[in-house]
């Protein structure tokens, strides 16, 4: 059974690093976007899924990432820029991560949400200082360039999702999930665990805003910075389910799919069956579509 | 900044700040009783604003006519929400506390469902109510005669509802259900009851003050975040459950982006906000009003 | 409402194949293809957008159909909300030209949109008439697919502005804005515009976007006493800054509100209040040199029961006149379409336009003026269709 | 220097609230020592202050010698000190084994042997081998009280904290549970510092006992002797008597 699922996976991915070769434009667009919110989702769990702390503002090393790019492009190659954004997302959550860790709950939830908003504020405020108004990106490397960047990222995150869920420090993270008291009085480094975790789920993000300057070679903090980011990852992570990695790719192909299908005519419309999802799984499936299949698999 | 002294800042310090309150005071109320976390309370915002639109515009109400309706309607709305969903949750206590632990989640689904909704029937392009009632001054202070009514009703009702918690049955025992719901269940207090009640009047204040802001803004399906957000700001620097705290902490909100931007500059406004917040919650979490936390 | 909404449902039916025996119609109708903000940050400003695409194609099918170099065949619409999101619009337009294979594309709504979009159409080899992109960047996007029918591009309505400032005697001006790209832009090339006319600059602020109260910075304004006030503002700061302007009585004879008066409910909130401000805007009905500008208007009124964005809407309107008079010229043939934008003149709403690389070479950087709850062109003196009138 | 653990006038304020002023005692290498009082005495407060869980505001905590206080509880641990909680605190989601595992993985370590091996013979010492795949919240509250021994066992401590791990079993589950608890400190050499109700139960397990009263220490010595201390019995039967 186990290695069933595992080649599943490996045919996946396979397929996955095959598209460009098989469809037009759309298909590698669609995949991007597909890859985006699985590498944005895989690296919210690490953080969210796995200790509970529910960050309301992933949308900051998004953007972080987004603006790192735009500013060294032109100026550094390309490759410097994506490392440097995720550098900068990662250290940026290792030098807020000690104290904002320390706020739980939903304190936490909307202090994430204020932390992406005072960077947006700020990063406005220096592009207006700057004289700036908007970055456009000239030259950036083709769409398939993008999408296998962007399927390095995905992987890369469903990796460390993976493998993070599976060793002791995923268990130390489950541990703080369940009681971070008691978790400390077992021996649990609770704030460096969390420190880490935060780090991990913030450098991919980072990157993958880079990618995402560069697909629509345009950035503007309003844009970069946009809730909706963040709300669109705790979505899908809840839509798919759990803690562990097949969760958020489900959730992530669930919903790009569902919005492909229904964007058409019926934007209001998809949105309020987004709505209707979020609240149907968080009241009658918590373990979400990754819990429900492996539910029905076991008997 | 010797500007820094004008009467004319202070009034829109408590007119801001007013509203500020008001909005954050249902957030507050609901959260305090139910222990949930209301993200769409936005959304009741911009429902009251569409309320008071249609008041006025289509049916060519005053604003006096207009604001008690929108806030009759929303309360409503509240009292059949609660009546509706919540009071069959409470009666399975796993679902109950479900819906408490992902409170935040299950709001923001709500929150997208009204914003949607709204747009597809009302269509997203903005709107907006009359704004051309006469002017008047006192002091250094000059101002719109709507204006005037509005700041003056947000005080009357934050000042009514600050007094109804201190001295009425009803308000001492939302307080104790606030401070502890099991002993308030056990001396007799009626939790349902209040429960309906907090909802009702929770929603309805949130619908005035939509109603109110209808008056001097535009009005959209998407209008309603922002608030939400402020509501939010608000009910943290107050303490969480806290509601004298919160509506003190939507006057100093009011304060610190009137105030703040007079003696600084007017692009600093966000970051102001966000990094007082933002302190708060790091140097004080329980509020800047003490208060407790559970 | 209720009708938007079965309508969407129709539209969403036919496409899926079931309700186009509908259509009595020889010649297979036409396929346009955008994508539009229906939700997110844009939701709110993009219907003025659509609403001129949805009367265009309401007007043509009405005439029997789109003129495709000879044959008359029906449009349809092919849309797609875009989120706000520049990403998302592109993947909108790889999958309209590859996946629905539209014959024509329309504009989405916003600056970003437009310069994301501008490298998709040069790899499709698609070509575009854009709208209500607007920045003296777009100078930078290699002529080719993409063309800009807009004439309010900040540097120049910059200078424009200054110079029509000097020649109103102005002396002072208090310059407040939002931090939005438009109009940080526009301060920026505005700031040396008016230095160079002679105009002091007395109050100089900037606020974010979700600013809510400006008394403050009105206070300032107030106290200088300037000859102008320009409000670099969006819709949404715009009202807020002239309701609160109203209250504490800011105003001056020369007074610039940049984006928002000429949305339908701007003039209708403010009523006389609104009468003086300037804003940006290159079409009126009132021009008599433009025939088809008045019909526009009536016929928008008609539909719609609210009358155009004076900026927006004229200007996507315009771009679906634009394609329709090259289409009729030159087919579907994509290169041969090409050809016939970028080298045409057209008769549109807005007097004759012609490119010159992505820009409008013909239609003057103008100003409005809300002149009895009527607006009227005021700058320059070539367009004017009525003169500046000083605020009371 | 001493080994095992040294209290020196230890004290906590909460806010004005004086829970624990100047208590010394020591728990030695190898003992069992009990700590009683009634309920707001002060004894979950001095555990969380030993644990780490609380900074206290005065005197000082050592540990063979250094001292422990303010060191965060996962140093604690690492120095070979673990507690259990009155109110139990398992990990619920969690299967039992994970529970145990948590602790193996994060505790002192330094077991011969795999952890998967260490962690098995924690859950068969505490009886809970046959629910190990169990998750946590399922079991029994004399299941969840074993949990709580077995997680603090698992981190290979050398002073065990059991805080009324006996409180709301039946008879029965106390026996056994006692049995339990001896065979544990007898094969590993454990010193424990355990909280009880149950008084017979810590009579039995205990040489020593140490008496809080509103904080303060009042007595120690053998389970004899604090049954015939006279302030024992002021504090324990005075007040109601006083009530009475």
């Amino acid at each position: 059974m186990i290695r069933r699922t595992a080649w599943m996976w490996v045919g996946l991915a396979l397929a996955m690093a095959a598209l460009p070769q098989l469809g037009g434009d759309y298909l590698i667009g669609l995949g991007i976007t597909l890859l985006m919110w699985i590498a944005l989702a895989e690296s919210w769990i690490v953080l969210s899924g796995m200790t509970g702390y529910v960050s309301f503002g992933h949308a900051v090393f998004y953007g972080l990432g987004a603006y790192v790019m735009v500013v060294c492009w032109n100026n550094l190659p390309g490759w410097a820029g994506f490392l440097g954004a995720g550098l900068a997302a990662g250290l940026f959550a290792l030098a807020i991560g000690y104290p904002v860790l320390r706020v739980r709950g939903p304190y936490f939830v909307i202090l994430t949400y204020g932390l992406a908003e005072l960077v947006k504020f700020l990063i406005i405020n220096t592009e207006a200082a700057l004289g700036k108004f908007g970055r456009l990106v000239f030259g950036a490397p083709p769409l398939a360039t993008l999408y296998y960047l962007m399927l390095g990222l995905a992987t890369l995150a469903v990796l460390i999702a993976w493998t993070v869920r599976r060793s002791r420090l995923g268990l130390g993270l489950a541990a703080i999930r369940e009681d971070e008291t008691a978790a400390e009085n077992a021996g649990v480094p609770v704030a460096r665990l969390k420190l880490i975790a935060f780090a991990l789920s913030a450098a991919i993000p980072g990157m993958v805003g880079a990618v995402m300057a560069l697909r629509s070679s345009y950035f503007e903090p309003l844009q970069a910075f946009s809730p909706t980011v963040s709300f669109n990852i705790v979505a899908m992570a809840v839509i798919g389910g759990g803690d562990d990695a097949p969760g958020p790719i489900l959730g992530a192909l669930f919903l790009v799919l569902l919005s492909e299908l229904l964007w058409a005519h019926l934007p209001e419309v998809y949105m309020i069956i987004l709505g209707l999802l979020v609240i149907g799984f968080v009241l009658f499936a918590p373990e979400g579509l990754h819990g429900r299949l492996q539910r029905l698999r076991r008997p | 900044m010797s500007s820094l002294l004008s009467g004319q800042l202070l009034f829109a310090a408590l007119a801001t700040g007013g509203l500020y309150a008001l909005v954050a005071f249902g957030l507050n109320l609901i959260y305090g009783t139910l222990r949930l976390l209301n993200v769409a309370h936005g959304e009741i915002v911009m429902l009251g604003a569409y309320a008071a639109y249609w008041a006025m515009t289509m049916m060519g109400g005053a604003p006096l006519f207009a604001l008690p309706l929108a806030a009759l309607l929303l309360g409503a709305f509240g009292f059949a929400l609660y009546g509706g969903l919540f009071r069959l949750a409470l009666s399975r206590p796993a679902l109950m506390k479900r819906i408490e632990g992902n409170s935040l989640l299950l709001f923001f689904g709500v929150s997208i469902i009204l914003q949607n909704a709204v747009s597809l029937v009302f269509s997203a392009s903005p709107r907006a109510n009359k704004a051309d009632d006469a002017l008047i001054a006192f002091a250094d202070i000059q101002t719109s005669q709507s204006r005037l009514m509005a700041v003056a009703i947000t005080f009357l009702v934050c000042l009514s509802l600050a007094i109804a918690l201190k001295t009425s049955w009803a308000g001492r025992a939302v307080r104790a259900m606030i401070q502890n719901r099991d002993a308030a269940a056990i001396v007799g207090i009626p939790l349902d009851r209040l429960q309906a009640w907090s909802f009702a009047i929770g929603f309805a204040v949130a619908g005035l003050a939509g109603a109110l802001v209808s008056l001097f803004e535009q009005i959209s399906p998407f209008m309603g975040f922002p608030y939400t957000v402020a509501a939010f700001v608000v009910i943290i620097l107050g303490g969480l459950g806290n509601l004298a705290g919160s509506l003190a902490a939507g006057l100093l909100l009011g304060v610190v982006e009137t105030f703040g931007v007079a003696a600084t500059s007017a692009n600093w406004r966000s970051i102001l906000v966000w990094g007082i917040f933002i302190l708060v919650m790091l140097l004080k979490p329980q509020g800047l009003f003490g208060g407790s936390r559970r | 409402m209720l009708a938007r909404f079965s309508r969407a449902l129709l539209v969403a039916a036919g496409l899926a194949g079931l309700g186009g025996t509908a259509m009595a119609q020889s010649a297979p109708p036409v396929k346009i293809g955008f994508s539009i903000a229906k939700t997110g940050l844009f939701a709110a400003a993009a219907p003025s957008q659509l609403t001129a695409y949805e009367l265009w194609r309401d007007q043509v099918n009405a005439k029997g159909g789109l003129d495709v170099g000879g044959t008359k065949r029906r449009i349809e619409f092919v849309q797609y909300d875009d989120q706000s999101d520049p990403s998302q619009a592109v993947r909108i337009y790889e999958k309209l030209a590859n996946d629905d294979k539209v014959d024509l594309l329309l504009a989405p709504w916003g600056t970003p949109h437009h310069f994301a979009l501008a490298g998709v159409l040069e790899r499709l080899k698609f070509p575009m008439v854009g709208n209500s992109a607007a920045s003296s960047q777009l100078r930078d996007i290699k002529p080719g697919y993409i063309w800009f029918p807009t004439s309010a591009i900040p540097d120049r309505m910059a200078t424009e502005l200054a110079t029509m400032m000097k020649g109103q005697g102005v002396k002072t001006a208090a310059v407040t804005g939002v931090q939005l790209p438009f109009s940080i832009e526009i301060r920026k090339f505005l700031m040396p515009a008016l230095e160079k006319a002679g105009i002091k600059v007395v109050v100089s602020q900037e606020y974010p976007p979700d600013a809510k109260d400006l008394t403050a910075v009105l206070t300032q304004v107030r106290n200088a006493k300037p000859d102008a006030i320009l409000s670099l503002s969006y819709p949404n700061d715009s009202v807020g800054f002239m309701t609160q302007a109203k209250e504490l009585g800011v105003s001056a004879p020369f007074q610039f509100v940049l984006v928002g008066p000429t949305i339908d409910f701007f003039p209708k909130m403010f009523g006389p209040a609104a009468d003086g401000l300037i804003t940006i805007g290159h079409w009126s009905p009132h021009q008599k040199a433009w025939p088809r500008a008045k019909p526009f208007f009536d016929a928008y009124v008609a539909k719609f029961n609210a009358r155009p964005d004076y900026l927006d809407t004229a200007l996507a309107y315009m771009s679906c006149e634009i394609l329709e008079q090259a289409v009729a010229k030159s087919g579907l043939d994509r290169e041969k379409l090409r050809a016939a934008i970028a080298g045409g003149t057209f008769d549109t709403i807005n007097g004759p336009v012609k490119f010159d690389g992505v820009q409008n070479a013909i239609t003057p950087t103008a100003f409005l003026q809300i002149q009895k709850g009527e607006f009227h062109l005021v700058w320059p003196k070539t367009v004017a269709t009525s003169d500046f009138q000083p605020r009371k | 220097m001493s080994a095992g653990l040294v209290l020196e006038g230890v004290g906590k304020n909460f806010g004005g609230l004086k829970a624990v002023s100047d208590v010394s005692f020591a728990v030695p290498e190898g003992a069992i020592v009990g700590l009683m009082g009634a309920n707001g005495a002060g004894k979950t407060t001095l555990f969380a202050l030993i644990a780490g869980n609380e900074r206290p505001s005065e005197g000082a905590i050592r540990f063979d010698g250094p001292r422990i206080d303010g060191l965060s509880p996962d140093r604690v641990v690492k120095k070979g000190i673990a507690r259990t909680f009155q109110i139990v605190r398992p990990f619920a989601g969690l299967s039992v084994r994970d529970n145990v595992r948590v602790a193996a993985l994060y505790g002192r370590g330094g077991f011969a042997g795999s952890a998967e091996d260490w962690v098995a013979a924690v859950l068969d010492e505490t009886g809970l081998a046959e629910q190990a795949d169990k998750p946590a919240q399922a079991l029994t509250l004399s299941g969840r009280k074993r949990l709580e021994v077995a997680r603090a066992l698992a981190t290979r401590p050398r002073l065990l904290l059991l805080d009324e791990v006996l409180a709301g079993l039946t008879p029965t589950e106390v026996a056994e549970a006692l049995v339990m608890l001896r065979a544990i400190q007898a094969k590993h050499g454990l010193a424990i510092l355990v909280i009880e109700h149950v008084m017979k139960a810590l009579m039995r397990l205990c040489a020593t006992i140490v008496v809080l009263h509103h904080g303060l220490k009042i007595a120690e010595g053998t389970p004899e002797a604090i049954a015939a201390d006279p302030a024992v019995i002021e504090a324990y039967l005075g007040e109601s008597a006083a009530h009475a």
